[in-house]
């Protein structure tokens, strides 16, 4: 596939739409967590107008380059994933810059924006940010083992680094699925997603009651904007991956809304009535179930 | 209730020692370096704040004021015993989430501080820095009698009587203590008061900058901050 | 337990002035001999069963010249509650034995009487830190001395219009018409 | 696999004094405040701790946020003007300050209470506790991250509390029980609303014991956890459920029954593994008490007859000289009121023996080190602490 500037537009059309639905659905699902306590919930506009409000602040002050950097490496990671990962398979418009080796790079994003936060929030000079941050990078290592794992079993089972390739080969049936074909991948990398999803019980990193809200603390206005838009972006990026690696891809907008809300569910189900893990409990959770399923299922690949 | 002793005297007299930890010190670095640390001037900034311009077109900033109002983030700081109602407020039976209306564990993220019941002197120091910490615009609600004229504990030595001699208030709550219906009814009556562009708070505290630093160091013998905590 | 027999028993040894039996389950007395404070302590908390401390507090009895120590001790098998009173001198500074060692949680009840009362207590951990109150620079609040109302009306100021309906006046009227 | 447990011979000793001798400028200690600003912490208080990497080895409680000095206020009021401002002492459970000081100007003045009058303190104080423990469930489920338990139980809150406000016309602050009896008898049909309320409470307690109680998550963050030895009850002067955990079946009720609680049928509760999971379970089952003891009260509580004895002009009310010492079992433990009076017309001195006094203080100083820093809220709301009754 051969690079054309109205790609360019196109991507950042992709861009638009996921940020806006990701904007109501995670308003719809902080809804559904509501309704499950008793209470109504915020409106589904809710987080338009945080964001405004935050933007919308007319002081803010820094606590130096990186403290600024943070949150832009962290947008930086939500978009770069959307960018380099083919959101509708098949269309010409929304298959943003997917090239032959794009995986490794989409695995590589997963991870940028964590690491950019940590840059951030240790110059914000917070104690509670610095045990966040360190509660985060554990976690997102340890979680990330099962997902590389689960990934490298694929990617051996479908002989190919190119995400358009491999949800190529899934399509047709149902059971072409990677679940299907291959449900040991699927469920090693699953615990990598309910475990990077910020909620309970792997929710260790913002844990308000251990460590007000962890990294972010000192955020504020226009950053915390920024990491607000990331907050929506980032998680959708992410459901994108493991629905191109193992759902099957979409292959037009209504399927995509579907399929995300979806897998996104998962970790919402989970995530509403479980109390959270230790770090290091969460950390032997992976070592102890994710890590085997992973291994597993590369040997049966 | 028991007469006036019109004898006694306060003691004005006498100055608080500044704290151990507070005072300046040479400390050897683990590499063997040697600095000199003074605490109250090495790690804040003496900057006093300044007053922050609408913007200049009425319209944006009544937009922008629509999105204040609709989004009022409240500081998670129970200051006094109306902290016990705000519990039922963000839950199922009167649930303010409906209005925008969230907790912020940080002040950094927070525009609204209420001030929930009396503020013992103890507590009004670590009230003014979550308030300067907050961004602006921000707001105070004082919630309960006792924040507007001392209430049941006017003749009490540790509690203020009038809030707004300390912190701009934007809106008081009466009773004691409020009910859960009378907070969201006053929460309704702040965002009237946001969208009409009046809670200028942040503003007047920084107009009036060294009328409230005098009345609040009049009560707070130890201050050992800085003016203004950034 | 007979708390008669038991007083009976203590006053062989240690002075003890005369028993007050409030409740069937509660007494006090005084203990005259200071010195003999830890001994006694120790003596009901480890022979007589009394093993949990339920509070100690002071009152200051102001006209005689007398802080009151009261140590309430309980002993649970046999439901009983013992009241047993110190008095100190009142004049500065003002310092006893401390019983830390003994239970303890009476090392925050000793920090509160320092911070209250001005009652030192040397050894006891952290007797000298601030407990409640911060940059207190006056006297002691509990004192009998020390006048809330005064203090708070040369520290704080009155929201003017303040009209204080004393409900003395109104109970006079409304209960109490003859007086 | 990995062994997380604390190795704690590579840190200082707490030296005789008390404190810690940590060199902070070496860099391998951070000190840390949680609170009062902290949403962990059980109202305005602070704990500030010394950790090295997630484990914390020194902590500090810091109270005082919450002094209104009541004991002195108390000093300059007649004894029924104290009556309205001693509820003020504890927020969650207002009650029992009103009980302990009704009884004891009642003891000293020799005021007899009217029957009727002692059966709707008993149940007010048994619907206090109640909303009490349903504040601690939600505490501790809230600590640990599970937020919705913490919904449900306020809203079960809420309706004890439209009880509390048809019987007294007031949520929170009741000003019920005042010395010489109470102050209205029940509403009309009362029982029955409040079976009511007990059902639904029951519904939404049986939910909590699936979702919080048999939950792998919930018992590997709490079994185990913060362990006190029953050997340090004593000492600790730990009283209530805290020491029921660790199977002493200290409780006031059985042990000193005062009120009608002689004419109740109740067990006390207890469990033996005092950890943080023992102590939420006391709760939860005596949550159950509570709702027993309340169908028992509405059952065999007299119909008729006076609530309220008259009392001798109360703008000259003396007392003579006197003290006397009040308890009873709150929901976290023993409460008392000690009540020294000097023949004037003005207590000479009120003390609240709150039981978070002992429990928050010196016990959660001694429990902290060596605990995981994700731990400390866990393990201060499952003692539950309240601070305004350690303060007054």
């Amino acid at each position: 596939m051969t690079f054309q500037w109205i790609q360019i537009p196109y991507a950042l059309l992709t861009l638009f739409i996921i940020l806006n639905y990701g904007m109501l659905m995670t308003a719809l699902i902080q809804k559904i967590g509501a309704r499950v306590g008793g209470r109504y919930g915020i409106p589904i506009w809710q987080n338009y107008i945080d964001l405004l409000k935050n933007i919308a602040l007319r002081s803010k002050i820094s606590h130096g380059v990186m403290f600024y950097l943070g949150p832009v490496f962290r947008l930086t990671g939500g978009i770069g994933l959307i960018l380099f990962v083919p959101t509708i398979y098949g269309s010409v418009m929304h298959q943003n810059f997917s090239f032959a080796g794009d995986l490794i790079l989409a695995l590589y994003f997963v991870f940028f924006g964590t690491l950019g936060m940590a840059l951030g929030a240790a110059e914000s000079g917070h104690p509670h940010s610095a045990i966040g941050v360190s509660r985060g990078l554990s976690q997102v290592t340890a979680a990330e083992l099962p997902l590389a794992l689960g990934v490298f079993a694929i990617s051996l089972q479908y002989q190919t680094l190119n995400i358009t390739d491999i949800v190529a080969a899934q399509q047709g049936s149902i059971f072409n699925w990677t679940l299907f074909t291959n449900p040991l991948a699927t469920v090693a990398a699953m615990f990598a997603f309910v475990g990077t999803m910020m909620r309970a019980p792997f929710d260790v990193v913002l844990a308000p009651q251990e460590i007000p809200i962890g990294p972010p603390t000192e955020y504020h206005s226009s950053y915390l904007a920024l990491m607000q838009t990331n907050r929506v972006l980032y998680p959708i990026a992410k459901t994108v991956i493991y629905m191109n690696l193992f759902f099957g891809g979409a292959t037009s907008w209504p399927e995509f809304f579907v399929k995300i809300f979806a897998i996104y569910m998962v970790s919402v189900f989970i995530g509403v009535v479980y109390p959270r893990f230790r770090v290091e409990q969460s950390i032997q959770f992976f070592l102890k179930w994710g890590l085997p399923v992973g291994v597993l299922a590369i040997l049966m690949v | 209730m028991k007469d006036m002793d019109k004898s006694f005297r306060k003691d004005t007299e006498t100055e608080f020692p500044l704290r151990e930890e507070m005072r300046p010190r040479t400390v050897t670095a683990p590499d063997g370096q040697v600095i000199e640390i003074d605490p109250l001037r090495d790690y804040f900034c003496e900057e006093a704040p300044k007053v922050h311009r609408k913007s200049y077109s009425a319209i944006v900033e009544g937009f922008y004021n629509w999105a204040r109002a609709n989004s009022l983030w409240i500081l998670g700081f129970g200051t006094g015993c109306g902290a016990i109602e705000m519990r039922p407020l963000m839950t199922p039976r009167f649930d303010a989430y409906r209005y925008g209306i969230q907790w912020r564990p940080t002040p950094r993220q927070a525009n609204l501080l209420i001030i929930s019941g009396y503020l013992s002197v103890k507590t009004l120091k670590r009230a003014i820095r979550a308030y300067e910490q907050m961004q602006q615009p921000k707001f105070v609600v004082g919630l309960g009698s006792c924040t507007i004229n001392g209430g049941m504990y006017w003749d009490s030595y540790n509690t203020i009587k009038r809030l707004d001699d300390y912190l701009p208030v934007d809106l008081y709550i009466a009773g004691c203590m409020p009910r859960p219906e009378a907070l969201l009814a006053g929460l309704m009556e702040l965002k009237k008061i946001i969208r009409r562009g009046e809670a200028e708070g942040a503003n007047k505290y920084a107009e009036n900058f060294d009328w409230y630093k005098a009345n609040q160091k009049s009560v707070i013998k130890d201050w050992d901050m800085p003016d203004y905590s950034w | 337990m007979d708390m008669r027999e038991l007083i009976e028993r203590l006053t062989s040894r240690h002075k003890l002035g005369a028993p007050i039996f409030q409740r069937p389950d509660l007494t006090f007395v005084d203990l005259t001999d200071n010195d003999r404070l830890r001994a006694l302590l120790v003596e009901l908390r480890d022979i007589e069963g009394f093993t949990h401390l339920v509070l100690l507090t002071a009152v200051d009895w102001i006209e005689e010249g007398k802080f009151q120590l009261t140590y309430m001790l309980n002993n649970r098998a046999a439901n009983q509650t013992l009241g047993l009173r110190v008095y100190l001198e009142r004049k500065d500074p003002v310092e006893f034995t401390s019983i830390h060692d003994i239970w303890p949680t009476a090392e925050t009840y000793q920090r509160e009487l320092r911070e209250m009362f001005g009652i030192n207590f040397p050894g006891s951990p952290r007797v000298m830190d601030e407990f409640i109150l911060e940059g207190w620079t006056d006297m002691p609040p509990y004192r009998r001395d020390f006048d809330t109302l005064a203090y708070s009306q040369q520290t704080y100021r009155d929201r003017p219009g303040r009209a204080t309906n004393d409900p003395r006046d109104h109970m006079k009227s409304k209960m109490y018409p003859e007086g | 696999m990995f062994s997380f447990n604390p190795d704690r011979s590579q840190y200082p000793d707490v030296g005789p004094d008390g404190k810690l001798e940590v060199d902070l400028e070496t860099g391998k200690y951070l000190k840390l405040w949680h609170g009062p600003n902290h949403p962990g912490i059980t109202g305005n208080m602070s704990v500030e701790i010394t950790v090295d990497g997630d484990e914390v080895v020194e902590g500090k409680t810091h109270v005082g946020y919450l002094h209104r000095g009541f004991e002195k206020l108390m000093e300059r009021r007649t004894f029924i003007q104290v009556f309205p401002i001693v509820c003020r002492v504890c927020v969650p459970e207002p009650d029992f300050n009103e009980y302990c000081y009704a009884a004891a100007v009642e003891e000293l003045a020799g005021i007899e209470v009217p029957e009727q009058a002692q059966w709707i303190r008993t149940l007010i104080l048994e619907m206090g506790r109640f909303n009490s423990y349903m504040m601690a469930m939600g505490g501790i489920a809230g600590a640990l991250g599970s937020g919705v338990i913490g919904q449900w139980m306020t809203y079960v809150r809420d309706l004890m509390l439209d009880r509390f406000e048809e019987m007294t016309g007031a949520r929170i602050y009741h000003m019920f029980i005042l010395p010489g009896g109470v102050r209205a008898g029940l509403p009309e049909g009362f029982a029955g609303r409040m079976e009511e309320v007990l059902r639904t409470a029951e519904k939404y307690l049986a939910d909590v014991d699936k979702v919080l109680f048999t939950n792998a998550v919930f018992k590997k963050r709490t079994k185990g956890v913060g362990y006190i030895d029953p050997a340090l009850f004593e000492p600790y002067g730990v009283t209530g459920p805290n020491a029921r955990a660790g199977g002493v079946a200290k409780d006031l009720r059985k042990d000193a029954p005062y009120l009608v609680y002689d004419q109740l049928d109740f067990e006390v509760v207890t469990e033996t593994a005092s950890d943080i999971w023992a102590r939420a379970m006391v709760r939860r089952r005596d949550i159950d008490v509570s709702i027993s003891l309340i169908r028992q009260i509405l059952a065999k509580m007299p119909t008729e007859g006076p609530v309220m004895t008259a009392l001798p002009n109360v703008l000259h009310w003396k007392i003579p000289r006197g003290e006397t010492y009040i308890k009873g079992e709150s929901s976290r433990g023993e409460y008392g009121y000690y009540l020294v009076t000097d023949g004037s017309g003005y207590p000479r001195r009120v003390n609240v023996r709150g039981p978070s006094y002992t429990h928050a203080m010196a016990l959660l100083e001694h429990l902290i080190p060596g605990t995981n820093i994700s731990d400390i809220a866990a393990l201060m709301v499952s003692l539950h602490t309240y601070p305004p009754e350690i303060e007054r």
